[in-house]
């Protein structure tokens, strides 16, 4: 789970990170108000989950609360690299004399946090770390020991941060770990963390990443869940407990297990169609899932043809027929062409349980190339 | 010979007493790997599938000489379950459980360092050695005896591609899962390696997907190490970055790592023969037998 | 820093651990209404650091509020084992049906945390491991992964704990871990730890030691310590910053560094003298440091002569006796006689410093020897 | 020879700018040990005493080849400088700070487990071989350079005693201040050792306390392993059970373990000759030379 910029800097602020005074809101006259009471110079945040939302025309600097209404008004609705705007933060604009990048991500080859920080901070930090890999300091911290206090200076000297602010941003690598290592984090992450003329610094960015499957134990943050989606498919497959990610393309697959699903996405692509979602409806598939599956993917008004493509292994196809046949009967009509393939245990049993209401297909290419037809593609 | 799991295969059941637990231990013994024990704190003195259940793993391989085990315990605690099988000396652990916290893992990651135990998985179907043993959730019946060792990070994938060899009539030495984690035990090299140094083995066959760099580690060390040809396939080529594709590890990171076409590109520098497609693999193995 | 029985008992159940109903008093009227609030049978129990309490009347039964003022009008003011009574607990009366021992301790020759469950509880459980060391099960603690569940369990479980009740015993057991690393504990002990009938389990005694030397990062218990102070000399020292122990004797000894106090107490005793207090002035020893020490022991009213014995290392003995000099101006008269004896760096001009009002001894077995004389011994 | 400290000592001091530290740095230079360097945070870049001032003991290392570390930091801070000593793969460190609190000190044992680092303390005097170096704080000018191997867990008791052996004329080989702690690195059966293999050492003198149990593990260890005559001193016969007397290592426990008796007795089983006064250790001592 993401949290919104708006979130992360609450919860970095509650751990006692310094940020800037700022208030989310939706609509551009709330806008004004907030700049009205925070005071001179704002920025106004689009908060969506995309990088480079400031190239993108997500960000726009007001110097009064006119000019934050005029600059709300343009970002809320706004379409940003695919996503809808619907919140801003206006926030408290920063005098700064240097950029620092800080940040905590759990790094999967070495299987444990890697806590770095860079003196180029402010600009996409894996691109710092292809062209200019010395100007970020790191340290992999061991989980027996966590993050001692000499490591995480280690890194702040090692990125070469000046003497006055050196105590400050240690401060802020060593709290990022404890956000990260309490709460479940995937990524905490600073950029830029901005040095004040005083040599003080203040977070202008937040990025906080929770492990999906560390929510159950991570109440608070799981209450920001909601908030936190973008898209109502993705939070209605959530409650549904499939996992899903919606696309561009027509058409749509329902499939059992990441792998699978995944591959049939690449098939519909390698024969001429476009995905029009991921949905692996996991383990069993009796037909309260498979219609609650079903209907998700019709709803997306993309879709144009469906492909439900299953694995029958230790539940056998005939069991998976049957969850399909009872989900159908939810349905007066079909919107779109359904194909199913059955594979695995007991296939043809399953085959011939399945009415004509689908079309059924014996191979995976097969199938796939059938249903990239029906979509209006051309199968090859 | 066979790898990981065979007839010396000793297993405990931790989690014996649960639905799953209890359902795939009985279809482990019908397949004929030898369940010695489960484990369920509390129930210990109980018998399930007429095995003795105890109250801790140490128990199981003191009184009956487990050397392997199969995490069936949820996601909450399973991490805790698989420490307690590396604390036991168990030889192999093999964690079936999708959904255990990365953070616990990390931790389960670093205790491995410091034993012996083999680790394969979580989220993983487990390891079979067809007509001989299994450790997992696999359909067995799918499974032939054969020379193909097989590794893949997915489960339903693997079975796909075992119904397409099995349609052509390939079939597998042995066929490991190693789990759609982020963070997991035995990794693809390990799993190569195993394969490279098994008799029985004369065709890798190495299935991976977007995110980490796993695969990438591993043709780097196919390319110094393996004699034996290898077929590769990459899932997710069509994946968004930033969007979890199911898997917890199956994530291309917002900057474009991770990729499809990485993987791909690595691995065909290392000799790897990339398929494009399920059938495409069988075909390369078939044509390479 | 040892708790309170009440202090720990809180503690133990804010962090979730069964405890009954109590209440501390500090009267006998007040011990009435308490037992009236309370309800039913009672157990009054004088707060006092000593073992076997018991055995020693400390701790009585009371079916109603009129005995509980009687038990308490008995225990209050008490002398127990050296100890005065200035507190009772009183305490609902759990109904058990078995007693255990749970308890996470530092192990020194291990380094580390040792967590024990013992089906034998409600004895003194260094006695039951010297005994029947088969009956306490335990595990050493890997701080580098904290105590996991599953040595919770297995300790439980190798302690023969009855199945109904292992789990919440698990749970017991794991708090007192948490306790033990959260709140930088030495000791973390329940003895015994009441089983009910219905399997529930019930913290009749609370143990919960803390190490000093971390007290200055654990403000809530800090914060408690004024009250576990049983000796007004000993919580006065801890102020002024001196190690001190007083005991029964009438010999006062002030000296530097840990290991000379105690081999001069040993000296003393080994001349025929009793020490009446242990007083390590730790480094340095500049006049207000020596006359603080001198009036803490002279207060005392047992004392009949005093010891200083100082090694002058990197604090030459010229320093040390100047320090003397000055301190003694504060006092009008010596309430007893102080023999100094001062060896190290620069001893001659020290001892030459001095002024009449002390005696000087060269020797450190010469020393001692006066100062027992002084107090009325032999010195042989 | 000699032990643990000597010619080949190249010391960075942890905490070089704070009094204490920098009060002691002088005083070892004074002694001829060979500081190279001192570290304080935020203070890379200065130069105190002659010797340059890093951010970081890596640092130090790097720079200057540093193989020994004092540390002279604030309790609270003192187990993490030990640590980042421990990181650097520094030899020998010697922690001189008293009251680091005992829970981070069961973090660096942990630790210690781990790495090559000799670890004295904390809570100690230091190391001194006379005549040629020192780590800590003792008064150099009261140590002769003789064959008499010391090891305390006490500092103004050793340097009563070292005075005692100096009247008698008697000179000491090196002089290990363990520390008064209940947890500390070096124990003394690790100093017994070193003074058994050293060859300018002929008589062994352990200076133990009430508290734990290390003296009574050093007496087996010597029964067994010992050639050189040892005499022993125990201090706190008198001190009442569950009482802390000044050191945090130095308490009987309620139920009577970590007794002087009890120690007396291991030793005195094990040959060595026990005595009951610090004079009567030197002249036990002077008796043996």
């Amino acid at each position: 789970m993401r949290l919104h910029e708006y979130q992360a800097k609450q919860v970095f602020a509650d751990a006692g990170i310094p940020t800037p005074s700022s208030e989310v809101v939706e609509t551009a006259d709330a806008a004004r108000e907030a700049a009205e009471r925070i005071g001179g110079t704002v920025a106004v945040k689009a908060q969506v989950h995309v990088g480079g939302r400031g190239k993108a025309g997500g960000i726009e600097l007001a110097d009064d609360a006119d000019e934050a209404h005029e600059a709300a008004e343009g970002i809320l609705g706004m379409d940003l690299k695919g996503k809808h705007v619907e919140k801003v933060l206006v926030e408290e604009a920063v005098d700064f004399v240097d950029e620092l990048y800080v940040g905590v991500t759990t790094d999967r080859g070495e299987g444990r946090a890697v806590a770095m920080v860079s003196s180029e901070g402010g600009v996409n930090i894996e691109e710092v770390a292809e062209e200019n890999p010395d100007a970020i300091a790191r340290t992999h911290v061991d989980p027996a020991y966590d993050l001692r206090p000499f490591e995480a200076r280690e890194v702040v000297y090692g990125a070469n941060v000046d003497r006055e602010t050196a105590r400050d941003v240690t401060g802020v690598l060593s709290t990022l770990y404890e956000l990260w290592d309490e709460r479940d984090a995937d990524d905490a992450e600073i950029n830029p963390l901005m040095v004040t003329e005083d040599g003080g610094v203040v977070a202008a960015d937040a990025v906080f990443n929770i492990d999906d499957s560390a929510l159950y134990r991570q109440e608070e943050l799981a209450e920001m869940e909601d908030e936190a989606f973008e898209d109502d498919f993705e939070a209605r497959a959530s409650d549904a407990g499939f996992d899903y990610v919606r696309l561009d393309g027509n058409v749509g697959i329902i499939g059992n297990g990441a792998g699978l699903v995944m591959t049939t996405l690449d098939l519909v692509d390698h024969f001429g169609g476009s995905p029009a979602n991921f949905l692996d409806i996991g383990g069993g598939a009796d037909a309260e899932r498979v219609q609650a599956a079903l209907e998700l993917v019709f709803e997306y008004e993309n879709v144009d043809s469906v492909l439900f493509n299953v694995f029958g292994g230790i539940t056998r196809c005939d069991e998976v027929a049957q969850g399909i046949n009872d989900a159908l009967e939810a349905f007066d009509e079909l919107p779109e062409p359904l194909v199913v393939r059955l594979t695995g245990t007991n296939e043809e049993e399953g085959r011939e349980l399945l009415t004509d209401r689908v079309e059924t297909a014996e191979g995976l290419e097969e199938a796939v190339k059938r249903t990239v037809e029906l979509s209006g593609g051309d199968g090859e | 010979m066979s790898v990981l799991v065979g007839d010396e295969t000793r297993l405990v059941v931790q989690g014996i007493t649960g639905s799953e637990g209890k359902f795939h231990a009985e279809r482990m013994q019908e397949y004929g790997t030898n369940v010695v024990a489960g484990v369920t704190p509390g129930r210990g003195g109980d018998e399930v599938l007429g095995v003795p259940v105890y109250d801790t793993v140490k128990e199981a391989v003191r009184e009956e000489d487990a050397n392997a085990s199969a995490v069936f315990v949820p996601p909450a605690f399973a991490g805790d379950a698989v420490m307690e099988s590396l604390d036991a000396d168990i030889e192999l652990c093999v964690a079936i459980t999708e959904g255990i916290p990365t953070h616990d893992m990390v931790r389960v990651n670093r205790r491995l360092d410091e034993v012996d135990t083999r680790l394969v998985g979580p989220n993983c179907p487990g390891v079979i050695t067809p007509g001989e043993a299994k450790i997992g959730i696999m359909p067995g019946n799918i499974f032939d005896s054969g020379n193909v060792g097989l590794v893949s990070r997915s489960g339903t994938l693997t079975y796909q591609l075992v119904d397409s060899l099995g349609r052509r009539g390939v079939g597998q030495s042995t066929v490991i899962g190693i789990g759609g984690d982020p963070i997991i035990g035995t990794s693809f090299i390990d799993s190569v390696r195993a394969f490279e140094n098994d008799e029985d083995t004369d065709v890798i066959a190495l299935v991976g997907e977007i995110g980490g760099s796993d695969e990438e580690r591993a043709a780097e060390w196919i390319d110094e190490n393996v004699t034996k040809p290898v077929v590769g396939f990459i899932a997710g080529r069509t994946a968004p970055p930033g969007k979890r594709m199911g898997h917890a590890g199956a994530i291309v990171s917002g900057s474009g790592t991770g990729t499809a076409e990485s993987k791909m590109e690595a691995l065909r520098d290392a000799g790897v023969r990339v398929a494009e497609t399920p059938a495409g693999v069988a075909d390369e193995i078939d044509d390479l037998l």
